[in-house]
């Protein structure tokens, strides 16, 4: 494969990951960020499963070399490429990786939740989700910044 | 290469049903295309465990297809009744009671 | 006999994307959201349940079978209830068909007209019949 | 199945087409003003992304992606819609010049980082050539689980899984904090969602069939983890959609008559309590924290008969299978509760007039 193909997934990736970064730079509105936030994080993790991918592997769950399956699997499998890497029999793909997104995207939910909670309570307190407004406000009556509901 | 050339054909499908969403017009139609998507994406789900020879993975399909529902569910009622608490009652009932109920 | 399963079933799994495909041109093409609804929801559980009757013959008889099975019931009871679920409200909430107001049908039904009315006001801003028809026949 | 197009090949392309999927789902959402239709079309964002996990071999991560991207954070955002408004303002052109350039800028430098990446795919590269294979070669023997991913997720790496159990505790007692539990909820009878002509009767039959289902399955994923594509996070995840329909489709109040905010409050609770109790169980019989190995004491371990889950030849982790399993559990509890909780907190607050308080 050239050189662009090998690394085509990590440009795109990066592409997705400026998108959610130019969404969150350039709107003005507390949900467009955490909207924009998501999405970068959405593509952090697709990075970090590009990097664990291996050519020809599979999941990293364990199947039984001798089965049906896994000797479909094996068939599919250049066996100078095995060697050459120093792999026995089915390849895996590198399950650690697998296991820090895993656990990032349940507690990317969770903190979204707390950051559109605190968006909310800013509305609420404000009555605007626009960041420049609540500034405004902010310089206006520096006072009752601090005076929530 | 039977299944290869459906997978292509549901990711031309699902490709369309981004671009409905995109277009709209109508919330309504948003809506409908992610729906659709989701269906989509089940069957691509099952058709790759299958092209990539692991077809043990069809829980995430299943799991997909229930999501799904709730999802639309969801983005119903907030379009329809701008409220996620409210009950969907039945139709006002027409002689018979609260029968039909729970 | 064993080796011609596989081939039948890929042959059932195109036809399933055929008619898969068919519904989504008829969601990109189709003037208004009850016959894209229409297009979508028939060709959904259609072309699914094609879909995976060709992945069980693939399959043989397994456990994955059974699992296959399980998702097409879960979508042939999900994607029309959806499917319904939208379509009624659309309807309610007073979204024209392209070929004209259903007011023609609500007459006998005058007093849902006005209640309705009012509710559904601030969120009918995107559904403009008038000009969407010209634009959407040109396509 | 070896024909004209390889294996590789077809990975490649369907891995590049879902890409461009969603490098364009992502332009749209940039583009969008409409909070609803961004928030549509993240929802449809994670689901190809989660079928680029399933090509890219992480099921289970595909599985996480889909429950909670299309799930759970879809309803979270509409829910803090509700209470906001559903336009953003308008940016001038010049507004975005400013962010443009700071994306390309930043992005440049890393495509320019990433070419001195190794190639896509690389088993030599230093990513998946020591620790990972060393999972791969180990984790099955130790554990006894075919999946690798829980192995390592509950049991080598248990300790930064605790860490982001507490994590999510501690997010659904911030939004818990910031929007109550929901007890501003309105009583069915004021919410005037049955409006006349609306047929729900389909819906409410549907939800009823698919509500157990759901849960159900919830478990299934718990308990099948060890084998297959699953575990605590997901199935916690599904558990609380599930509750979620039912307040979708029932309302809210019934819901909540259903499953309390103080018992949601307290299972969420309870979940880091039994996973950190079970290292703590740990540490007494001799071990360190949450090394499985010492779960159970000699004595019990020798009482557990040798049959009890299938093959008796095969040597058994009984610490570290039922460490995995309880410390799931704890998982799931600690999961399914504070989505349930930061469903209550945004749905259960009634919007408008709040803010007058």
């Amino acid at each position: 494969m050239s050189f662009l193909l090998d690394h085509l997934n990590y440009v795109a990736v990066v592409v997705l990951m400026m998108g959610g970064l130019f969404i969150v730079f350039s709107s003005g509105n507390l949900i467009k960020r955490m909207v924009g936030l998501a999405i970068f994080q959405t593509s952090t993790g697709l990075f970090y499963i590009s990097l664990a991918k291996v050519s020809g592997g599979t999941a990293p769950i364990m199947i039984n070399a001798a089965s049906k399956e896994g000797q479909a699997l094996a068939a599919e499998l250049d066996l100078a490429y095995v060697a050459a890497h120093g792999l026995d029999g089915v390849v895996y793909s590198n399950p650690l990786p697998h296991v820090l997104i895993l656990t990032a995207i349940v507690v990317g939910v969770s903190t979204l939740a707390v950051g559109l909670a605190i968006a909310v309570r800013l509305r609420e307190a404000y009555g605007t989700l626009e960041a420049d407004e609540i500034a405004a406000l902010d310089r206006e009556t520096p006072k009752s910044t601090g005076a929530g509901p | 290469m039977l299944l290869l050339a459906a997978a292509a054909g549901l990711m031309i499908a699902m490709a369309m049903m981004i671009v409905r969403a995109i277009l709209g017009p109508s919330h309504y139609d948003r809506i409908l295309a992610a729906n659709s998507f989701g269906a989509k994406t089940v069957l691509l789900i099952a058709v790759i465990g299958f092209v990539f020879g692991r077809p043990a993975f069809l829980d995430i399909a299943i799991s997909y297809a229930l999501i799904n529902f709730v999802t639309t569910i969801a983005l119903m009622k907030f379009f329809r009744y701008r409220s996620l608490e409210a009950p969907l009652t039945p139709p006002e009932p027409r002689g018979i009671g609260e029968a039909g109920g729970d | 006999m064993t080796d011609a399963l596989p081939l039948v079933g890929g042959g059932l799994a195109i036809a399933g994307v055929l008619l898969v495909l068919l519904g989504a041109i008829g969601v990109l093409r189709f003037p208004d959201v009850y016959t894209r609804i229409h297009a979508a929801s028939i060709t959904d559980t259609g072309g699914a349940s094609l879909m995976i009757l060709g992945l069980c013959l693939i399959a043989g008889l397994s456990p994955i079978t059974l699992k296959l099975v399980i998702a097409w019931a879960f979508i042939m009871v999900t994607c029309p209830a959806a499917a319904h679920a939208l379509a009624n409200a659309a309807f309610s909430s007073g979204h024209s068909p392209w070929i004209g107001s259903f007011r023609i049908m609500r007459e006998s039904d005058e007093q849902a007209a006005v209640q309705t009315g009012p509710q559904t006001g601030p969120q009918t801003g995107p559904k403009k019949p008038g000009p969407k028809k010209p634009g959407l026949q040109k396509q | 199945m070896s024909g004209a197009i390889s294996f590789l090949d077809a990975n490649l392309a369907i891995d590049l087409a879902l890409l461009a999927m969603l490098v364009v789902l992502a332009a749209a959402i940039a583009m969008t003003r409409k909070l609803l239709a961004a928030i549509l079309l993240m929802g449809v964002y994670s689901l190809v992304s989660a079928v680029w996990l399933v090509v890219m071999d992480a099921p289970d991560v595909a599985f996480t992606e889909a429950v909670v991207g299309a799930g759970v954070s879809t309803i979270v955002l509409l829910g803090a819609i509700l209470l906001t408004r559903a336009e953003a303002e308008k940016t001038g052109w010049g507004r975005l010049i400013a962010p443009a350039l700071i994306a390309v800028a930043t992005g440049a430098l890393l495509v320019y980082a990433a070419l001195d990446l190794p190639s896509f795919g690389d088993p030599t590269s230093p990513a998946n050539a020591y620790v990972g294979r060393t999972y791969l070669e180990v984790a099955s023997r130790d554990t006894g689980a075919a999946n690798v991913v829980t192995a390592v997720l509950a049991s080598y790496r248990g300790f930064d899984t605790l860490g982001e159990t507490t994590v999510i505790f501690a997010a659904g007692v911030g939004v818990a904090l910031a929007l109550g539990f929901g007890e501003r909820a309105a009583p069915a009878s004021r919410l005037m969602a049955g409006a006349t002509g609306d047929h729900n009767v389909v819906l409410r039959v549907a939800a009823k069939l698919l509500i157990p289902i759901i849960a159900l399955f919830a478990f299934y994923v718990q308990f099948h983890g060890d084998l297959g594509p699953g575990g605590g996070f997901q199935a916690g995840v599904i558990l609380a959609v599930a509750v979620i329909l039912h307040a979708l489709v029932f309302g809210l109040r019934e819901t909540m008559t259903a499953v309390k905010p103080s018992f949601a409050r307290g299972v969420a609770a309870l979940g880091v309590l039994l996973y950190s109790g079970i290292g703590v169980v740990c540490i007494v019989n001799g071990g360190g924290f949450l090394d499985y190995g010492h779960l159970f004491t000699a004595e019990i371990e020798a009482q557990i008969p040798p049959g009890l889950l299938g093959d008796p030849g095969a040597t058994h982790h009984w610490g570290q299978h039922f460490g995995i399993f309880f410390i799931e559990l704890g998982v799931l509890f600690t999961v399914a509760a504070t989505m349930v909780t930061i469903f209550y907190g945004f749905a259960g607050r009634s919007p408008g007039g709040e803010a007058k308080l």
